[in-house]
C-alpha cells in the first residue's frame, strides 16, 4: 500500500518538477571531474569552461597527448583569457584503459557532462569519427559547438558520403548545426589514396578494413575511386581487430595475388599484426593505409613490417607547415618534443573556438547560455581564418576548405613526407 | 488430485486430505494382495556394456510395505531410479496405479503418485524446514508466474493454505516448532523426517524410502519402523524400501524382493527369502541365516 | 576446390592449434584438479609473450648477447619458471584461502587476477601491441608441387617447442609419482592426503605446471606472431578454454584436440569465411557439439552408481 | 602407542570433540563406537591431521600429532581407511594401492606389500587394472583397505568398514579386519555396527556428543544395559 | 532437542517479525527514493570536496542495478551460472533500436517498444535455454559466454542495412509524454534531460525490484532454490526442473530486455561494440559482490560499483595524480609521469574482487542461508560428497548436547530472513 501511495507521489513530483526545469536553465550536469589549469588572476566577466574529449588511454595517447598540449599551449599563449572571461579547460577522456580505444558511454558521458553544464562554451573534439557520431547529437540539443581536430568520416557533414539519412539524423529535432572539423574529410582521402596508387604505380589492390566507422569509410570510399584511377579492386575483408592472429586472411591476400593491400582502419584494430602476418606471406607487396595508422603506435606494432608503408593524412605533416605554422611546430618541440599528425589540428581547433569566444563576447551575451548560442555562430562564421594550417574558412556542412593531402612512407622506421596530393 | 482446502479443524494430526486417506476404505490396512498397485515387466538396465538391471519382474501390492534388498552393486537404486524417471529402462515396462510410467520425467512420476526420499540426505540444506515442505507440495500449487507477480486473492489463499498445509506435515512427522530453521542445521534424525514430510507433500500413494535407518541407532531405527508402519495404517499408504539392516526389513515387510547382480533371486514373505539358499549364499551370509543379524 | 591451398591452411590451423592446446592444457589441468575456471590464466600467458618481448629487447641486449633464434631459446626456461611461479603464488594468494568456500568465490577472484594481471601488463608494456624482434626465420620448409609453402621454418620450431612439451605432460601425469597424485587429488583431495599426499604442494604443482605451459605458449606466440600485447590474454584464453570444454573440461587429451580442432576451424573460418565471423563460428561449433554431447568430446561420462 | 588427551576439535564453531581422552597400545583392536553425530569420524579426522585440535592434544608413539599435516602422519605410520572408502575412481586398482604407499619412495619392500594385499583380498588381484570406480561396494571397500595397508601402517585406522555392505560381505570384511590384527598391525576401529565391532576388538570406547561416555573391555561393554539397548538393539 | 523447540519463537511471532521488517524495508525503500526524486534539485550545492554523483552516474547505476536483478534471478535463485548475460541486454537495446528509430524508419512509442523489448528478451533466453540447460554448471557458463560473444558479433557484421552493422544505431527516439500549454510540447526521457531519465530509470529499478521480490517469494521462488540446492531432489519433489530454469532464464533475460530498452532510449544510439564481454562480468561481478541470491544486494552492489567506478575514483585522482605527475616528471618516470588513478579502475576492481572473497565471501548484503553457509552456523569445512551428513552429524553433537543454534541465537540483524 505504503508503496503505491508513494509511487503516485513520486510521479507528481516527477512531473512537476521536470516541467519547472524544461522552462528554466537545465538544473543537470556534473562537475568537471577532471582538473584543468587553474586559471591566473580571473577574467571580468567570470569563468568559462571549455571541453576536450579525446581517448586518453590506450594506443592513441601518444596522439592525444600531443593534442592535448597544443590545446593547452593555445591557452597558455592567450594567458587562459578570451574576450574577458577566463577559461578552464577540461581535459575529458572518452576511452577507458580496459577496452584500450574510445567507447560509446565514456563519450555519452563526456558529452553529456559538458552540455548540461551552462558554463561550457565549447567541446574541442573528438578524435574518433564513430565518438562524433555519438557526442554531435548530445552536444546538438544543447546548441554547444564542436571542433574537432581528428574526425574524418565524411557522413558526419557531407550529405550523400556517408549512410543513409546522414548527415542529418545528426542534428536531430531541427537542431542548430553544431559541428565543425579542421581536418578534411575521408571522402577526400579515401579518393587521394586511390590517386596516388596510380601515381606510384600499382594496378591490383587488395582492400581491407577494420568495420569500424572511420575505417570502413575510407576503405569504401577507395573501393569506389579505384576503378576511376586504373586500379583493379582483387579483394576485400574486414577483420575485427580482436584477431590473435592473420595469418589464414594473409593466405587469401596472397592468392589474389595484389601488387598492393590497402587497410582502411586504425592501428588500434591490430594494424601491426595485419602487416606482419601479410608481410610474412607476401615480402614483396606494397601496404598503404591513411592517417589512421600514421602514428609512433603503428610503427612499434609493426616494427619491420611497417617498413615502406604508404599513408595518406588528410592535410601536411607539420614539416610542410609555414608561417604561423612553422612557428607553433618550434614552439611545440621546445616545450613538449615531437609531434604527432593531429598536433596542429588540436592547436588550429582550440584557436579557432578561441577566437570565436572573443566575437562572442563582444556581442555583449546576457549569460552564459546566450553566449554558448554565440560562441556557435561565430564559429560557423569563421571565414578567411589565418592560423597555423593556413589561410582557410568553415563552409556550410562545418568543413575545412583546405583540400591539400600529403603522402609519406616508413623509411627506416620514421614517416618520412613523400608528395602533396592534389 | 486432491485440492488444498481450507481446513476448518485444524486440530487433527494431518490435513483433510490426510484424513480423508484414512477414512477411504479402500486404501485401509492392509488390503493387499489381490490388487498389485506397482508393477514392472522385464525392466532392464544397461549402462554402455554394464547390464546393470536386467529383466526384472516386481509387483508391488496396494498398501503393502514391501523391501528391495540384495549386495552392494546389485542394481536396487538403480532400479530406483528407474521408478523415479531418474533413468529410462533400456526395455521393459513400469505400471503404476493403471498408467504407464515407463520414460516419464521425474516430475511426472511424483505426479502421477510416486514420492521418495533418499538414501543420502537430499534436503534443499539452505532452506528452511517449511520451505523444504512446501516444494514437496508445489505440483500441487497453481500459481503461476505472473499470479506470482500479481498475487490475486486466490493465490494468496493458496499459499496461506499450502503453509498451513506443510506445518500440519512437519507436525505429523514430529518436526513441530521447527518450522523455520534451516534445514541443514537441523538434527540427522530430524533431517530424516523431514525428508518423509517433503516426500509426503507431494502427496504419494506409492512411498519409496531409500535405506531410511541408515546412520540411525537401534532406537531411533526402531522409532523409524513405527513410522513406517503408521505410514500405512493412518496414510494408506504403500511403500517401498530399500534397506541393509535386516531385523528392519524383516519386522515391517510384508514382501521382500532380493536383486543380485541386477536379476532378481528371490521373492516372498520375510521367513521364505530368509531361508533361501541362494540369498544366503549371495548376501545374508551363514551368520544371518543362524539368526545373527547385522544387529 | 584448390586442394594446396585447403593443404596450406590445414597446415596454418595445425600448428596455431597446438598453441592453443598448450594454453588449453593449463585450463583443463587446474579445472581438473580444483574445478575452477582459472579466468586468469589467459593472462598468464599474456605475461609469457611480455616477458618474451623483454627478454629479447632487454635483457639479453643487457648481457650483451644478440637477438637470436638460439639465444631466444634460451630464454624459455627463465620464462616458464616465472610464468609458473606467477601462476603458482596467484594460486597462494587468491584461490587457496577459498578452497572451502562456494564454487563462485574462486572464480570471482579468478576475474579478479585476470584484471590485475592484464593492468600489470598495460602498466609493463603500455597500451599498444609491441613488436617482438623477429628472430623466428619462416623461411619455406616444404614446398608443394604448385609452388605453396606447407611448412616454414618458424612453424616447425612451433611444434618443436610445443609437441614435447605436450608428450613430457603426458608422460608426467600418466606415469610419475608426481603425476598420480595429481590425478589422486583431482579425484578425492581428502582421500589422497589420507595417503600421505600433500595436497596444497600438489595443487601448487599443478599451477606450476599450468603456468610453465603457458609461458611457453607465450613464448612462442610472441616468436610466432611477432608480438606482446596486453590484450592477448583474453582472446586467446578465449579461444583455449573453449578448446578445453570443447574437449570435455578436466581432459588433459581432450584439451590438447580441442585446441587443435579449433586452430582448425579458425584458419578455415578466417580463410573461406571471413576473420570476422569465425568467433561466432568457433562458438556456435561449441554450443552445438555441447547440446549433443553435453560432456564434451572426450569427457567422462557422468557416473552411473548402480 | 596411541593417546589422545583431552581433545577438543571445531568445525567453524561446532564444537565437535569436547575433550575426548583414549588410549591404544601396540597390537590392540580397539573400537569406537557412537550413534551418528557423536563425533567418530571426527575423533579419526584429528588423529590423522585432517582436522587440528583446538585444545588437548594428540599423541603418537613419542610425538605430538596435533600440528603435523596429514601427509606427514602416514609417514609416521598412521593410515586410514576413510568413511565411505573413497577410493579414486578413475585408477586403476593397482594405481589406487600405489598411491597408499605413497610415502614410502622405492622402497624395495613395495611389492611384498602388494602380494600381501593380494593375498588378503584375491578379488583385487584379479581386478588390478579395473578402474576402482567400477567396482562394487564391497571390492571397493577392500581396496580401501587394502590401500590404506599398502602404507604398512602399525596404526590403522577403519571409518565405518560394513557401511552398505551386505550382511554377507560384512562378515567378510571382518574375518579380514581380525587378520591384518593378528599379522601385528594395530587397529583403531570406527562402527555403527556395535555387535560386529565389539566381537573383533578387545576394547571399546563409547563416544556421545564429543565426549567418552563410557570406556571398557569388549565383553563388559556387551554386556552393559546401556550400551545394549543404545547400540546394540536388545 | 526439547531445549531448542522451547527457545524457538512460535511462527506467528515470526511472522509478526517479518511484517515488521517489511514495514521498517519500506520505510526505508521510501526515503531512498524521495531522495534520488530530490537528488537532482540539490545535488549541484554539494561542495566538490564531497564526491557526490552526478545525474548520469546515478543512472548508470541505477540501470545496472536492473541488470544485476535480472541476473540474480538466473544465478542467485536458480544457481545457473550465466557469464554472457550481456546478449538479451543487447538484445533488448537492439529491439528498442530497431522500432523506434529512422533505421526501419519505424518510430513506435518508446512505452510500447519497451515492453516488446522484454518479450523479445525473455524469448531469447528461452530459445538459448531450451538446448542448453540440460549442461550441468561450468558447461552452461561456457555455453552463455558463447551466447554472449555471438549476439553482438552477429549485430555487427551483418549488413548496415540489417542491423546497423558497426555503425550502430542512431538516433533512437527517446521516451517521450506529450504535454500540452505552458511547459512546452513534451516531456523527453533522455540524455537531453537526465533529471526526467533518471526518474524513469528509478522507477524502472523499483518495478523490477518488486517483481523479483514477488517471484522469490512465491511457488516459483521456492522451485528455483529447490533447483539450486539440488536438482534430482527437486525433480523428485515433482518439479518440472526443465521448465523451472528456463522461466528463470527468461525471467532474467526480460529485465535485462528492460534495462536495454531504457539504456538505448536513453542514449538515444547503440554499438555493438558496447555490448563486451567486460558488461556481463560486471553483472556477475554485482551480484555477487551484492551478495547471490539477495535483492537488495544486487542493487546496493551496482550502486556500489558504479559508484567507486564513475565518481569515487576521479574525485580521489584529483588529490592523488597531481603529486604522482609531478613526482614522475622531476623524476624521469614515465608511469607516474601519466598516471591516472581512473584510467587503473579495473587493477582496483581487480584487488577488490581477489580481497573481498578472501575475507567476505559472501557479499555485502547476504541472504541469511548464505552467510549460514558461509559463516558459523552450520559451515563443513569440506565441501565434499559427506557434507550435508558430515554437517548433520556436527549439529546432532551440538543439539544434544542443548546447544542448537536456533534463530534466536544469532545476531539481531541476522534474524530477517533479508526479504
Amino acid at each position: 500500500m505504503k508503496l503505491r501511495n508513494l509511487g503516485a507521489l513520486s510521479a507528481a513530483v516527477l512531473i512537476v518538477a521536470s516541467a519547472c526545469t524544461q522552462s528554466g536553465a537545465p538544473a543537470t550536469g556534473g562537475a568537471p571531474a577532471t582538473g584543468g589549469q587553474p586559471s591566473a588572476g580571473g577574467g571580468e566577466k567570470g569563468t568559462i569552461t571549455v571541453w576536450s574529449s579525446l581517448p586518453r588511454q590506450g594506443s592513441s595517447k601518444g596522439q592525444t597527448d600531443t593534442i592535448v598540449n597544443a590545446i593547452k599551449l593555445a591557452l597558455e599563449e592567450r594567458n587562459n583569457q578570451a574576450g574577458g572571461y577566463t577559461i578552464e579547460y577540461v581535459d575529458g577522456d572518452d576511452s577507458t584503459a580496459e577496452a584500450g580505444q574510445w567507447t560509446e558511454a565514456k563519450e555519452i558521458e563526456n558529452a553529456t557532462n559538458a552540455s548540461s553544464d551552462p558554463d561550457v562554451v565549447g567541446y574541442l573534439g573528438t578524435f574518433n569519427s564513430g565518438a562524433a557520431a555519438v557526442s554531435i547529437p548530445i552536444n546538438c540539443r544543447a546548441g554547444l559547438v564542436m571542433i574537432s581536430p581528428a574526425n574524418t568520416y565524411p557522413g558526419l557533414t557531407k550529405p550523400g558520403k556517408g549512410e543513409e539519412g546522414e548527415p542529418d539524423n545528426f542534428y536531430p529535432d531541427g537542431c542548430k548545426h553544431n559541428y565543425f572539423r579542421v581536418i578534411p574529410a575521408d571522402d577526400l582521402q579515401g579518393l587521394a589514396g586511390a590517386k596516388w596508387a596510380k601515381q606510384l604505380g600499382f594496378k591490383k589492390v587488395y582492400v581491407i578494413d577494420d568495420s569500424q566507422l572511420y575505417g570502413k569509410g575510407i576503405a569504401d570510399v577507395f573501393r569506389a575511386e579505384a576503378p576511376g584511377q586504373e586500379l583493379e579492386v582483387v579483394g576485400n575483408d574486414s577483420i575485427l581487430g580482436t584477431e590473435t592472429d592473420y595469418i589464414s586472411l594473409a593466405q587469401k591476400v596472397q592468392q589474389a595475388a595484389p601488387d598492393l593491400v590497402y587497410f582502411g582502419g586504425i592501428t588500434q584494430q591490430n594494424a601491426g599484426q595485419l602487416w606482419r602476418d601479410i608481410k610474412d606471406a607476401m615480402p614483396d607487396v606494397a601496404m598503404m593505409g591513411p592517417d589512421g595508422i600514421a602514428e609512433q603506435a603503428f610503427l612499434d606494432a609493426a616494427a619491420e613490417a611497417a617498413e615502406g608503408t604508404y599513408t595518406t593524412f588528410g592535410g601536411l605533416p607539420a614539416e610542410e607547415l609555414e608561417g604561423e605554422g612553422a612557428e607553433f611546430v618550434s614552439t611545440f618541440k621546445e616545450r613538449f618534443g615531437d609531434l604527432e599528425p593531429y598536433t596542429a589540428y588540436g592547436y588550429e581547433a582550440a584557436n579557432v573556438l578561441l577566437d570565436a569566444i572573443e566575437r562572442a563576447s563582444a556581442r555583449n551575451p546576457t549569460d552564459n547560455a546566450q553566449l554558448r548560442a554565440f560562441v556557435l555562430e561565430e564559429v560557423a562564421n569563421t571565414k578567411d581564418y589565418q592560423g597555423a594550417l593556413g589561410t582557410w574558412s568553415f563552409d556550410q556542412n562545418g568543413d575545412t576548405t583546405l583540400t591539400q593531402m600529403s603522402g609519406s612512407q616508413v623509411v627506416d622506421g620514421e614517416f618520412v613526407f613523400q608528395d602533396i596530393i592534389e | 488430485m486432491t485440492d488444498i482446502r481450507p481446513d476448518p479443524d485444524p486440530s487433527g494430526p494431518g490435513s483433510e486430505q490426510l484424513r480423508e486417506a484414512v477414512s477411504t476404505p479402500t486404501t485401509g490396512v492392509p488390503a493387499q494382495g489381490s490388487d498389485p498397485v506397482f508393477e514392472a515387466r522385464g525392466v532392464t538396465k544397461r549402462f554402455g556394456g554394464l547390464l546393470a538391471v536386467s529383466e526384472v519382474d516386481f509387483t508391488i501390492p496396494r498398501g503393502a510395505i514391501v523391501s528391495l534388498i540384495g549386495p552392494n552393486g546389485a542394481g536396487k537404486t538403480t532400479f530406483f531410479n528407474m521408478i523415479t524417471g531418474l533413468y529410462r529402462p533400456t526395455s521393459g515396462q513400469i505400471r503404476f496405479d493403471g498408467r504407464d510410467l515407463t520414460g516419464l520425467k521425474p516430475h511426472e512420476v511424483v505426479r502421477a503418485g510416486i514420492g521418495r526420499t533418499f538414501q543420502n540426505i537430499r534436503l534443499f540444506g539452505n532452506m528452511s524446514a517449511v520451505d523444504n515442505v512446501l516444494v514437496g507440495l508445489h505440483h500441487r500449487l497453481k500459481g503461476r508466474w505472473w499470479e506470482a507477480i500479481l498475487r490475486p486473492p486466490s493465490i494468496v489463499a493458496e499459499e496461506k493454505r499450502a503453509f498451513d498445509e506443510a506445518e500440519r506435515l512437519l507436525a505429523f512427522v514430529g518436526l513441530e516448532g521447527k518450522t523455520h530453521i534451516t534445514a541443514r542445521n537441523l538434527a540427522y534424525g530430524d533431517q530424516r523426517r523431514l525428508e518423509i514430510a517433503r516426500a509426503l507433500a507431494t502427496e504419494p500413494k506409492l512411498l519409496l524410502l531409500d535405506e531410511p535407518t541408515a546412520g540411525m541407532n537401534p532406537e531411533e531405527t526402531r522409532r523409524l519402523t513405527d513410522f513406517v508402519r503408521r505410514l500405512r495404517s493412518d496414510l494408506g499408504l504403500t511403500v517401498l524400501l530399500i534397506e541393509h539392516d535386516m531385523q528392519v526389513v524383516m519386522g515391517i515387510s510384508d514382501r521382500v524382493t532380493v536383486l543380485d547382480h541386477g536379476e532378481r533371486i528371490a521373492e516372498g514373505s520375510p521367513d521364505t527369502v530368509r531361508r533361501d539358499a541362494r540369498v544366503i549364499e549371495a548376501y545374508l551370509g551363514s551368520g544371518a541365516a543362524a539368526g545373527v543379524g547385522t544387529h | 576446390m584448390d586442394l594446396e591451398q585447403f593443404a596450406v591452411i590445414l597446415s596454418i590451423g595445425l600448428f596455431n592449434g597446438l598453441i592453443v592446446a598448450l594454453v588449453a592444457i593449463g585450463y583443463t589441468l587446474v579445472y581438473g584438479i580444483i574445478e575452477l575456471i582459472n579466468f586468469a590464466h589467459g593472462d598468464v600467458f599474456m605475461l609469457g609473450t611480455l616477458l618474451t618481448y623483454f627478454g629479447l629487447v632487454a635483457i639479453l641486449p643487457g648481457f650483451g648477447v644478440e637477438a637470436s633464434l638460439i639465444s631466444a631459446l634460451a630464454l624459455i626456461p627463465f620464462i616458464m619458471v616465472i610464468t609458473a611461479v606467477i601462476n603458482a603464488s596467484i594460486e597462494r594468494v587468491a584461490y587457496r584461502p577459498l578452497r572451502n568456500a562456494p564454487r563462485l568465490a574462486p572464480l570471482i577472484s579468478a576475474i579478479g587476477m585476470s584484471f590485475i594481471l592484464q593492468n600489470v601488463g598495460i602498466i609493463l608494456l603500455g597500451p599498444s601491441p609491441k613488436a617482438v624482434p623477429s628472430v623466428l626465420p619462416n623461411d619455406p620448409l616444404i614446398v608443394m608441387p604448385g609452388g605453396r609453402t606447407l611448412i616454414s621454418l618458424n612453424e616447425v620450431v612451433v611444434g618443436a617447442v610445443t609437441i614435447p612439451l605436450l608428450l613430457a605432460l603426458a608422460y608426467f601425469v600418466t606415469s610419475t609419482r608426481q603425476g598420480k597424485a595429481m590425478r589422486a587429488t583431482a579425484q578425492d583431495r581428502e582421500a589422497a592426503g589420507l595417503m600421505g599426499i600433500n595436497v596444497n604442494r600438489t595443487i601448487s604443482q599443478t599451477f606450476l605446471i599450468g603456468g610453465a605451459l603457458a609461458g611457453a605458449a607465450g613464448f612462442v606466440v610472441a616468436l610466432f606472431l611477432g608480438q606482446a600485447w596486453w590484450f592477448f590474454g583474453f582472446p586467446f584464453g578465449l579461444l583455449a578454454f573453449t578448446s578445453a570444454v570443447l574437449g570435455g573440461i578436466g581432459n588433459i587429451t581432450g584439451a590438447a584436440l580441442g585446441g587443435i580442432v579449433l586452430g582448425l576451424v579458425k584458419s578455415i573460418s578466417d580463410f573461406y569465411i571471413e576473420a570476422r565471423w569465425t568467433n561466432v563460428i568457433v562458438f556456435s561449433i561449441l554450443i552445438i557439439v555441447l547440446v549433443f554431447r553435453p560432456t564434451g568430446l572426450l569427457g567422462a561420462k557422468q557416473a552411473e552408481g548402480a | 602407542m596411541l593417546e589422545l588427551h583431552d581433545v577438543h576439535a571445531y568445525y567453524g564453531n561446532i564444537h565437535a570433540l569436547k575433550g575426548v581422552s583414549l588410549t591404544v597400545d601396540e597390537g590392540e583392536v580397539v573400537t569406537l563406537i557412537g550413534s551418528n553425530g557423536a563425533g567418530k569420524s571426527t575423533t579419526l579426522k584429528t588423529i590423522s591431521g585432517l582436522l587440528r585440535p583446538r585444545l588437548g592434544e594428540v599423541r603418537f608413539e613419542d610425538g605430538v600429532l596435533n600440528a603435523v599435516p596429514p601427509h606427514q602422519i602416514v609417514s609416521l605410520g598412521i593410515s586410514q581407511s576413510p568413511e565411505g572408502r573413497r577410493v579414486f575412481p578413475r585408477m586403476t586398482v593397482a594405481e589406487n594401492l600405489e598411491m597408499g604407499a605413497f610415502q614410502r619412495t622405492a622402497d624395495a619392500t613395495l611389492q611384498e606389500d602388494f602380494k600381501r594385499v593380494y593375498r588378503l583380498f584375491p578379488r583385487l588381484e584379479e581386478r588390478r587394472s579395473q578402474r576402482a570406480g567400477t567396482l562394487s561396494g564391497g571390492e571397493q571397500q577392500m581396496l580401501a583397505i587394502g590401500r590404506a595397508l599398502m602404507a604398512k601402517p602399525r596404526l590403522l585406522l577403519l571409518d565405518e568398514p560394513s557401511m552398505g555392505l551386505a550382511p554377507v560381505l560384512v562378515e567378510l570384511i571382518f574375518d579380514i579386519i581380525r587378520t591384518i590384527n593378528q599379522q601385528g598391525t594395530t587397529i583403531l576401529l570406527v562402527e555403527q555396527n556395535a555387535l560386529m565391532a565389539l566381537g573383533v576388538a578387545g576394547r571399546g570406547y563409547i563416544l556421545q556428543t564429543g565426549q567418552i561416555v563410557l570406556a571398557d573391555s569388549a565383553d563388559r561393554l556387551r554386556q552393559n544395559d546401556d550400551v545394549r539397548k543404545a547400540y546394540l538393539g536388545g | 532437542m526439547a531445549v531448542a523447540a522451547a527457545r524457538l519463537p512460535s511462527p506467528g511471532g515470526l511472522r509478526g517479525l517479518a511484517r515488521n521488517e517489511t514495514l521498517r524495508n519500506r520505510v526505508i525503500v521510501a526515503g531512498l527514493l524521495l531522495l534520488g526524486v530530490a537528488y537532482p534539485f540539490f545535488y549541484r550545492m554539494i561542495p566538490s570536496a564531497i564526491p557526490a554523483p552526478d545525474l548520469n552516474n546515478l543512472i548508470v547505476m541505477s540501470y545496472y542495478a536492473i541488470l544485476a536483478l535480472g541476473l540474480n534471478i538466473v544465478v542467485g535463485f536458480a544457481g545457473l551460472l550465466d557469464l554472457g548475460y550481456v546478449a538479451f541486454f543487447a538484445i533488448g537495446a537492439y529491439t528498442a533500436a530497431f522500432l523506434s528509430s529512422p533505421h526501419f524508419d519505424i518510430h513506435l512509442t518508446w512505452w510500447i517498444v519497451v515492453w516488446v523489448a522484454v518479450a523479445i528478451a525473455a524469448l531469447s533466453g528461452i530459445l538459448l535455454g531450451a538446448p542448453t540447460l540440460r549442461l550441468r554448471g561450468d558447461y552452461l557458463a561456457i555455453v552463455t559466454l558463447g551466447f554472449g560473444e555471438i549476439v553482438p558479433l552477429v549485430f555487427r557484421n551483418l549488413p548496415g542495412d540489417i542491423t546497423g552493422a558497426n555503425q550502430g544505431i542512431r538516433p533512437i527516439d527517446p521516451p517521450t509524454i506529450p504535454l500540452a500549454g505552458p511547459w512546452g510540447d513534451q516531456l523527453s526521457f533522455s540524455n537531453s534531460n537526465l533529471q526526467l531519465a533518471l526518474y524513469l530509470v528509478l522507477a524502472l529499478l523499483v518495478f523490477s525490484y518488486w517483481l523479483c521480490q514477488r517471484m522469490r517469494d512465491s511457488r516459483l521462488g521456492r522451485a528455483w532454490m529447490a533447483i539450486r540446492e539440488d536438482e534430482t531432489a527437486a525433480a523428485s519433489m515433482g518439479i518440472n526442473t526443465v521448465n523451472t530454469k528456463l522461466l528463470a532464464f527468461a525471467l532474467g533475460a526480460s529485465l535485462s530486455g528492460f534495462a536495454g530498452a531504457f539504456v538505448g532510449a536513453y542514449q538515444t544510439a547503440i554499438f555493438p561494440e558496447s555490448f563486451r564481454f567486460s558488461i556481463s562480468i560486471t553483472i556477475l561481478v554485482v551480484v555477487i559482490l551484492g551478495g547471490m541470491g539477495s535483492l537488495r544486494g544486487a542493487v546496493v552492489g551496482a550502486f556500489a560499483l558504479q559508484y567507486v567506478n564513475l565518481t569515487f575514483l576521479r574525485w580521489v585522482g584529483q588529490y592523488v595524480n597531481p603529486p604522482l605527475n609531478s613526482v614522475g616528471r622531476s623524476t624521469g618516470i614515465e608511469f607516474l609521469e601519466n598516471f591516472v588513478l581512473h584510467s587503473y579502475n579495473f587493477l582496483i576492481f581487480g584487488i577488490v574482487l581477489v580481497v573481498m572473497m578472501v575475507v567476505r565471501p559472501e557479499g555485502l548484503l547476504p541472504t541469511r542461508e548464505r552467510k549460514a553457509e558461509l559463516h558459523g552456523i552450520g559451515v563443513a569445512a569440506e565441501e565434499t560428497a559427506a557434507t550435508a551428513d558430515e554437517v548433520a552429524t556436527h549439529e546432532t553433537a551440538l543439539e544434544e548436547a542443548g546447544e542448537a543454534v536456533t534463530i534466536e541465537d544469532l545476531p539481531p540483524e541476522d534474524q530477517k530472513r533479508d526479504r
